[in-house]
């Protein structure tokens, strides 16, 4: 898919380089050589040809081999993503818990508020803000970057540095989720209290404490899942402004940099890899899915 | 009597589930309606009863065309149903209505009780919109309900109103057959016993014909002239009321009569208590399906299907202990 | 669905694996890592710099399609055999001097002594005549070939037919000799490109140098040697202490790469020494107190370009009237304020092309009404010029990318509309652009430009070294899909003028021709130039001998200093 | 013998837009040890809120106990904080729901729902409550008690579940059970079993039962006392037998003529006539008034009290004594201004 | 039969203990009660009634910078008098801006919504009526494009339909069909088993009448719920999108290319007047429109009980 869209963009990377110097013919001998004066079915066939022998291909203006650009970028979106997911759930069910528990109390009403900013604020305006705050106005954090430069920290002190730069990213990046988590985990947890079960287990004559989080939360948190498995788009999709604005070395930053540069092998391999990954991620989910819900059963 | 109006010949609805798995993929196969005949006869009533999952409700859908048959004939008025057209099933739908259990989840919320009650006749009858209102009218009044509330919309209705609405639907277009699924069970029983009586006078009243489906027996041998039990997707007694109930041949029927609690009957009867649960459709026992929780069961019972016999003034049974 | 789940987790793990037995190292230096200096030195030679860019390399070979941020890092390892020096002229880099032949045909290089790649190997002539031999090899498609296509020999051996390019001779270890088939004046400045390493490359053909892995660890000769590149952070560098031309002040260079805003962001929090300001952020710049701005000139000019194919560009007249109602001083006081100035020549100011006595179009709205007049334009009742029924609109591009230029082209839309022309903008990206001003057919191939494929655009051109490059912009033989000539411009007077400069060898009489060429120009207007832009740079204040110009940002890094 | 549960007056209102709906009201009943009282009514009649209000199991914030006491071996549970209370539900008083679908918990298995309350109540080793569980379970006549205790409450079928339920509720051997609808939601051979069940159940354990219900077999199998409820009142109050060989309440009497029966069938049910009103639309009378066929003036006036008549309890004026000396044509109009009351303080809600 | 033809004819009264519907006004009492719901559409409705009225509250042209008393353009002037919420980098007025922003933010957000509303109901009212390998198809096409990233996606978009008002709203509708498409096939199968369509189906009614008539009418509730929270995705999608530089393109104002104009670490601290505007309406109206989809949802939600 993502093939057939981005050869319908006008322009091919040897067009963003215009120089008077490099003869019509030449530029026209190097398209040709690429494939891109091939016909649309053709040249999806050969990349489809190359992708199921494990070749993504190699970046158009530099030659460089696509799949291994990439996998030099996973990790760090992997660890960005990845930190920002915990943080999503770890808050997002706490307070949802919490907001819902505190009903129609003061609580409730500030959780509910926070998780609306939280939904509404761009979050490229947010990371401006984190950066300016916490990075120049403080200087508790570095403003960009995955490692300190020249550190060259190993073992505790080199997850330190990584646990410093990527904590405001990850916030960055998690805040909305945060919000959904907490929200859904709040009107899942409200839903399940009306339910026949509870009242059995009230009636069996459980403290209240255990009715919540024995009886209640393991049911509530079976609908969170489907949040789980639809942040992990979300949460990819987010990279490419967070990665950007925090300059992460990630996927993402890539993404922007070769769609700028019409870098199709590049886009189109990033784009197999996300879906992937978010395939993956929904498979995970099925499988939470099955084992918090025993009615599940795969 | 005795002019056939509906013909039900070897019907069978199979389901396909596709229980698919991580590794394989799996079909099991649901006999909701397993090889059932039966015919009723124009102006009678036949009762069907049955627990839940014996298909009793799938064979009224399969009847009127809402689900398509796995195998089997149905024939109105000697027509059979699956041969014709779409635009002849079309015209022929005229002719069979259904009333559903849940007053709720049967009346469209957003439409006013004139358009519900009306939109049969759109479909069937060239009237002119005067005319339609005036035969809304009329039907309201045959239900019982005030014209005044035509222009109300359901929720502003009671269930055993509602009910009465779900009625008035189905006699519009002036349907020979009408199949109720269930009419009764959702309401209280003050209400469910001015339904019945409602159900009673229209028939009086049009000649209509009822296939009459449910779950509770002294319901069924109140209203139908004739009764057929299902366990299990298969018929497995039908005869006439009072043959029914003065000589139940068929352990579950018998079974079925004694587990309902009478009111005030002091002499507390014999129970017959059946071991066990229904079993699943899904895989349903060999030979009689009864066989599990029969308390006659023989060695036959388990391997072969009892056929559905006359024993006498179209008293059908299927078990081998009256099938010599 | 939950199978078909499956066989994509299949399918990840799969490309994983693949994925994974494909990587390999990217730091064949890691040794290098021991000989950090402490940090925090205090002395003055020596420490540790960092320079941040707006965008990665690409790669690190100089031959392939080099872009600006390859050439702040290339410009660091590698040295070419000439360079250009403030003034434009060419000096001896790699070459310790040359002789040129009477004719003006053969160029003889005397390269330096003991120099020596960063591996240890000594450089020599072969290592020159492999760069260029190699560019004009078959496979060779990188964007370079046009610097040797004058020497002769170079198209037998480019068609196969010759086992080696005849223009380029190995004298000695130490001497090397170009021909080329005429004298052809840009040559000199077309050999300012890095010296490969032949003994890196040689097994390679040009073709697949992209995918070579030089590309991201090369070897060079230049003053700073590479030490590690982190993908996506950045490109660790460190002094080649036997560099010839003296040893660098700095141990290491980090180049670091990111948008601009965060960058400036680093430059606040003092992680970063040296970064790029956009234009609209150097007055909150200026206020600080720990850094400086210093300006990098630029040899561009941005410019509005007609279609001269369109009804109305056809006419001068009305060009020039359009050119009279730019307000020019406002565009750069208050777009880009102190880091432009107002462009009237199609060629910078700052190079020895720009002509000081051109035709000047100062701000007249009453002039650029009677010009419109005069060319039979009549104002309609909604105060818009119309000829024979038809309204003087038109639609300008306008590529994303610069901010400045986006803003610019706002306020020429408000500018044109004040004397009763219609605007509309169109913001498109530079590639978007490009197929409309060199279309293509629907197979492919590039065809003429006609009058519906773009009527006017904004956009910046500069040159590198020699003005050359302009010819392929107005030379009548140069319309698409011949070369660059988009704007359809046609005058014979000018298509002479700059073919006869090509071989003139004289400097004077040459600049001469190209002045003509601008006079020219001027009068046509079809370019309406609009202002020439530098890019500002905020310096911690530590950093000393940072000094870019239009040459780049590092070439001069050898001289850059911490102090503290 | 001395009562083991005694509910006085007790009245039970649903808050909505500070607007009070009672949907129990001024309900008195005793239960005596191994007694069976069965409550009937149809729906909205406030059978199932009395049953929650005993253990204070009504839905906050807006179901709230406004009077009343409900006195548990001489102790009002009304009295009760909330920890207190707790340590009675399950221990001493059980429940048991009508939906068996639901009222189990999907994620745990039965045994683990079933342990709970014995380790909770009676601090067993988890050892012991394995062993006592599953006892509980072939108790409640469920084949293969090991099997089924590892298995969710969706491997169960209806019936099965409804037994774990009720093992579930006699775990910690209660002295009185509420059964709220136990056999609605099953099929007519699986009610017979379960009903079967609980009657074997309650002569082994001496529980009393409270047994609440719409379907007058069920009472009539099951109960030793019956109250009928209408609107939030108990109308009716007696011993079965009495109860269904002469009812007297006009509603009692309807409901049963409303019922098709197996033994002696009528061609024509005669059907109490109109639908339930809404609570807060009767202020004053008799509730059954708007649907009474001997409605007369004297009931829309005023509402009579439960009035003991023998083994009776009956909320009817029709046997008071004022009755006989009722002006007979006031009945008439008695009926008319009812039905009208009605309907036009229920069509405008 | 006793040849009885008297049809019992009871007084008909019309009870009202009924399940409650969302037509009936208790959603709007409940949704009244909601008083965060009934800020955010006081707010939006504010906000609406402005980008409605924009030319006539604009104090200044939004397009024409203006001109300090030197002949040069009044560039970033802080807020005074004449100018409010001071000048842009062009010195165009803020507060006209900011007003007219309004009007383009708000509506590429609603004709987007519009276009992902349409979408997906066609889609899921086709896949969920007609079952099978149509609804297969379908969701696996959904499945498929719900992998992707939306921004992703919006981004390629973006770059492949050059930058036009008209395109933006085309990218977002495009990206955000699919959480429309699946909820309302959810719900057409809900409603496919419910009993007044298979009574529809009995009389032999035309799919298509059955379609507009007894289930669009009935999935209404949902759908506005969803389409009023996506309008607030819109709205942020688009700020992105202009971040990136292929939104909403200059001169025409929208709050999320005027925010981008703040996407400078030195003017978020020294010239707040160029972002906060557009930064707190931006805000303003997705926190409002955050408020009343979440006071819809409750308010239609039949589950939800008093």
């Amino acid at each position: 898919m993502t093939f057939s869209i981005m050869q319908l963009a006008p322009g091919n990377p040897m067009q963003t380089m215009i120089n008077p110097k490099i003869s019509a013919e030449e530029m026209q001998r190097a398209q040709e050589k690429l494939g891109f004066n091939d016909p649309l079915y053709i040249q999806y066939f050969k990349w489809m040809k190359e992708v199921a022998q494990g070749n993504l291909g190699y970046t158009v203006k530099t030659g460089q081999p696509v799949g291994k650009l990439i996998l030099e970028r996973l990790p760090a979106t992997l660890l960005l993503t990845g930190t920002a997911f915990l943080m999503a759930f770890s808050i997002g069910v706490p307070l949802g818990v919490y907001s819902a528990t505190h009903r129609y109390r003061l609580p409730d009403y500030v959780l509910t508020v926070f998780s609306f900013i939280g939904i509404s604020i761009p979050s490229f305006f947010f990371g401006l803000g984190m950066i300016f705050v916490f990075a120049l106005k403080f200087g508790w954090l570095p403003t960009s970057g995955m490692i300190t430069i020249g550190a060259d920290h190993t073992g505790y002190a080199l997850f330190l540095d990584y646990l410093k730069h990527v904590i405001m990213p990850a916030t960055v990046l998690a805040l909305p989720t945060i919000a959904v988590v907490m929200r859904f985990t709040r009107s899942s947890l409200l839903e399940v209290l009306n339910q026949d079960f509870i009242r059995t287990a009230d009636a069996k004559g459980l403290s209240q404490q255990k009715v919540y989080l024995k009886h209640a939360l393991r049911n509530a948190l079976i609908p969170v899942i489907t949040v789980f498995g639809l942040s992990i788009p979300f949460l990819f999709g987010g990279a490419y402004i967070t990665e950007h604005i925090f300059n992460w070395p990630g996927m993402g930053s890539l993404g922007i940099q070769s769609i700028v540069a019409r870098e199709y092998p590049v886009i189109m391999a990033l784009n197999l890899f996300t879906s992937m990954l978010v395939m993956f991620g929904n498979l995970l989910a099925d499988v939470m899915y099955a084992w918090t819900d025993p009615r599940i059963r795969y | 009597m005795g002019e056939k109006l509906l013909q039900v010949e070897n019907l069978r609805k199979w389901f396909t589930i596709e229980g698919d798995t991580w590794f394989a993929k799996n079909q099991s196969v649901v006999k909701a309606v397993d090889d059932i005949s039966f015919y009723i006869n124009k102006g009678e009533t036949l009762g069907l009863v049955g627990e839940s999952g014996c298909g009793k409700s799938t064979a009224g859908r399969v009847i009127l065309q809402l689900l398509e048959a796995t195998e089997g004939e149905i024939l109105l008025e000697g027509e059979n149903l699956a041969a014709l057209s779409t635009r002849q099933l079309k015209n022929k739908r005229k002719d069979m209505q259904i009333v559903f259990q849940d007053p709720y989840a049967s009346l469209n919320p957003r439409l006013k009780v004139r358009k519900i009650i009306e939109e049969p006749m759109t479909i069937h009858l060239k009237l002119s919109k005067e005319e339609r209102m005036e035969k809304v009218k009329q039907i309201l009044h045959d239900v019982g309900l005030n014209e005044a509330y035509m222009d109300r919309y359901p929720h502003e209705f009671s269930g055993g109103q509602r009910q009465r609405i779900g009625i008035a639907r189905a006699l519009a277009v002036q349907p020979k057959l009408i199949i109720m699924d269930e009419p009764v069970s959702a309401l209280d029983v003050s209400v469910q016993a001015q339904v019945l009586n409602l159900i009673q006078d229209l028939q009086a009243k049009y000649g209509l014909t009822y296939l009459f489906i449910t779950h509770n027996l002294s319901v069924v041998k109140h209203i139908s002239n004739r009764i057929a039990v299902m366990y299990l997707g298969r018929i497995v007694e039908i005869a006439n009321r009072d043959h029914f109930f003065e000589d139940t041949k068929h352990p579950y029927s018998k079974a079925l009569i004694s587990a309902i609690p009478e009111p005030g009957s002091k002499h507390r009867r014999e129970r017959i208590i059946l071991k066990g649960d229904l079993p699943s459709p899904v895989n349903p026992p060999s030979g009689c399906h009864f066989h599990t929780r029969c308390p006659f069961v023989m060695e036959r019972c388990i391997t072969e299907v009892p056929d559905l016999v006359d024993v006498g003034e179209s008293h059908f049974v299927a078990c081998h202990l009256h099938n010599e | 669905m939950r199978k078909w789940k499956l066989m994509s987790l299949i399918f990840v793990i799969f490309v994983l694996l693949i994925g994974c037995t494909a990587k390999e190292s990217t730091t064949p230096n890691e040794s290098e890592k021991e000989n950090d200096p402490p940090k925090e030195e205090v002395v003055k030679e020596g420490g540790t710099l960092t320079f941040a860019y707006n965008s990665e390399p690409g790669n690190l070979n100089p031959v392939i399609w080099a872009t600006t941020s390859d050439t702040n890092v290339t410009h660091m390892v590698f040295d070419s055999l000439v360079i250009p020096d403030k003034e434009l002229k060419m000096v001896g880099s790699l070459a310790e001097n040359w002789d040129v032949s009477e004719d003006g045909k053969t160029y003889t290089f005397h390269l330096k002594k003991d120099v020596n790649w960063h591996d240890g190997q000594p450089f020599t002539a072969k290592d020159v005549e492999f760069t260029f031999t190699s560019l004009a090899d078959g496979t060779y498609d990188a964007g370079a070939y046009w610097r040797v296509e004058p020497v002769v020999g170079v198209e037998e051996y480019k068609a196969g037919t010759a086992d080696k390019v005849a223009g380029i001779e190995v004298v000695d270890d130490h001497t090397i000799k170009f021909t080329t088939k005429e004298p052809f004046a840009p040559f000199i400045s077309g050999l300012f490109i890095g010296v490969l390493p032949q003994h890196v490359l040689n097994d390679v053909k040009p073709g697949e140098w992209a995918k070579h892995e030089s590309n991201r660890a090369p070897v060079g000769t230049g003053p700073f040697k590479f030490v590690k590149w982190e993908t996506g952070q950045y490109i660790e560098l460190a002094a080649n202490k036997e560099y010839f031309g003296g040893s660098p002040k700095l141990d290491r260079v980090f180049v670091r790469f990111g948008d601009a805003n965060t960058m400036l962001a680093s430059v606040l929090s003092k992680d970063v020494d040296i970064a790029p300001v956009p234009i609209a952020d150097t007055a909150s710049v200026q206020s600080l107190d720990y850094a400086s701005l210093v300006t990098q000139t630029n040899l561009s000019v941005y410019y509005v370009g007609f279609n001269s194919k369109n009804d109305h560009f056809k006419d001068k007249k009305v060009r020039q009237a359009l050119a009279y109602a730019v307000d020019k001083q406002s565009i750069v006081q208050s777009i880009i304020g102190e880091y432009g100035e107002v462009a009237d020549d199609v060629f910078p100011s700052k190079h020895w092309s720009h002509n000081p006595d051109l035709p000047i179009y100062n701000f007249d709205g009453s002039k650029s009404e009677s010009l419109l007049e005069e060319a039979g334009y009549q104002k309609n009742s909604k105060g818009i010029f119309e000829k024979e029924g038809k309204e003087l609109s038109f639609m300008m591009e306008v590529p994303t990318g610069t901010k400045e230029r986006e803003k610019s082209a706002v306020l020429l839309k408000q500018m044109w509309e004040k004397v009763g022309v219609k605007v509309e903008l169109r913001s498109l990206d530079f590639p978007t652009l490009v197929t409309k001003l060199l279309p293509k057919t629907d197979d492919g191939k590039q065809r003429e430009v006609t009058k519906d494929d773009y009527e006017a655009y904004i956009l910046g051109f500069g040159i590198e070294a020699d003005p050359d490059e302009y010819r392929s912009y107005f030379g009548t033989a140069y319309m698409p899909p011949n070369g660059y000539n988009f704007v359809g411009y046609s005058d014979p007077t000018v298509d002479n003028l700059l073919e006869k400069q090509t071989k003139e060898t004289d400097f004077t009489k040459r600049q001469q021709l190209i002045w003509e060429v601008g006079k020219k120009l001027a009068e046509d207007e079809i370019w309406i130039p609009l202002y020439e832009q530098n890019s500002p740079y905020v310096v911690n204040n530590r950093v000393t001998g940072f000094e870019p110009d239009f040459r780049g940002i590092s070439f001069n890094s050898k001289d850059w200093g911490v102090k503290e | 013998m001395e009562n083991l549960l005694e509910v006085k007056n007790l009245k039970t209102s649903f808050f909505s837009d500070g607007k009070e709906t009672p949907a129990v009201d001024g309900v008195s009943f005793e239960l005596k040890k191994g007694e069976t009282l069965g409550i009937v009514g149809e729906s909205g009649s406030g059978k199932s809120v009395t049953s929650l209000s005993i253990l204070q199991l009504i839905q906050k914030p807006h179901g709230k106990i406004v009077n009343g006491e409900i006195l548990f071996k001489s102790q009002n549970l009304l009295e009760l904080n909330d920890k207190q209370i707790r340590k009675i539900r399950g221990k001493h008083i059980s429940m048991i729901f009508q939906e068996p679908m639901t009222s189990l918990n999907p994620v745990f298995t039965v045994g683990n729902q079933i342990m709970e309350v014995m380790t909770l109540h009676h601090g067993v080793s988890m050892r012991e409550a394995k062993v006592q569980a599953i006892n509980m379970l072939e108790l409640v006549g469920i084949p293969s008690p090991e099997k089924r205790f590892m298995q969710y409450p969706h491997q169960l079928s209806g019936g099965m579940r409804q037994r774990v339920m009720i093992a579930m509720a006699l775990a910690c051997n209660p002295d009185l059970l509420i059964a709220d609808e136990p056999t609605t939601a099953l099929d007519v051979t699986i009610q017979a079993q379960i009903l079967e069940l609980m009657k074997n159940l309650k002569k082994q354990f001496d529980t009393s039962i409270l047994l609440i219900t719409h379907d007058l077999g069920v009472v009539s199998e099951a109960a030793d006392n019956v109250a009928v409820m209408y609107l939030g009142r108990i109308v009716e109050y007696t011993d079965v037998d009495t109860f269904f060989e002469e009812p007297k309440h006009p509603y009692s009497q309807g409901l049963l003529k409303s019922i098709p029966s197996l033994s002696n069938r009528v061609e024509r049910l005669t059907p109490i006539q109109g639908q339930v009103p809404h609570p807060s639309a009767i202020t004053q009378g008799c509730r059954f008034a708007g649907r009474c066929e001997h409605v007369h003036d004297m009931c829309i006036r005023e509402e009579p009290p439960l009035m003991s008549i023998s083994q009776h309890q009956i909320r009817c004026w029709m046997y008071s004594e004022s009755w006989n000396d009722r002006d007979k044509e006031d009945t008439a109009h008695g009926r008319e201004v009812a039905a009208g009351r009605e309907s036009s303080k229920v069509v405008h809600h | 039969m006793n040849g009885s033809v008297g049809i019992s004819q009871e007084t008909v009264t019309v009870s009202s203990i009924e399940k409650q519907t969302w037509r009936n006004n208790a959603s709007w009492k409940r949704f009244k009660k909601n008083k965060l719901a009934l800020f955010g559409a006081f707010i939006l409705l504010f906000l609406l009634f402005v980008a409605a009225i924009s030319p006539l509250v604009a104090p200044y042209d939004p397009y024409v910078s203006n001109v300090n008393e030197l002949g040069g353009y009044d560039v970033l002037a802080p807020p005074s008098s004449e100018h409010l919420l001071g000048t842009d980098s062009l010195g165009r007025d803020m507060l006209s801006r900011i007003i007219y922003g309004g009007r383009v933010s708000l509506s590429v957000a609603f004709v987007a919504v519009m276009i992902a509303t349409v979408t997906g109901i066609i889609l899921g009212v086709i896949a969920g009526y007609y079952g099978k390998w149509v609804d297969t198809l379908i969701m696996r096409i959904t499945d498929v494009v719900i992998c992707f990233p939306v921004l992703f996606l919006a981004i390629t978009v973006a770059t492949i339909l050059k930058p036009s008002l008209f395109n933006v709203m085309i990218i977002i509708g495009l990206v955000s069909w699919t959480t429309m498409t699946r909820l309302v096939r959810g719900e057409v199968l809900k409603l496919r088993e419910m009993e007044y369509i298979e009574a529809a189906k009995a009389m032999g009614q035309r799919n298509s009448i059955i379609i507009f008539r007894h289930i669009l009418p009935n999935i209404l509730a949902p759908i506005v719920v969803q389409a009023t929270l996506q309008t607030a995705e819109a709205i942020l999608t688009e700020s992105a999108l202009s971040f990136l530089g292929v939104g909403v393109q200059q001169p025409v104002p929208s709050w999320g290319n005027m925010l981008n104009e703040a996407t400078s670490i030195m003017v978020l601290q020294f010239k707040p007047w160029v972002w906060a505007p557009a930064g707190f309406a931006i805000l303003l109206t997705i926190l409002s429109i955050n408020f009343v989809g979440d006071g819809l949802r409750d308010a239609m939600d039949p589950k939800v009980k008093n």
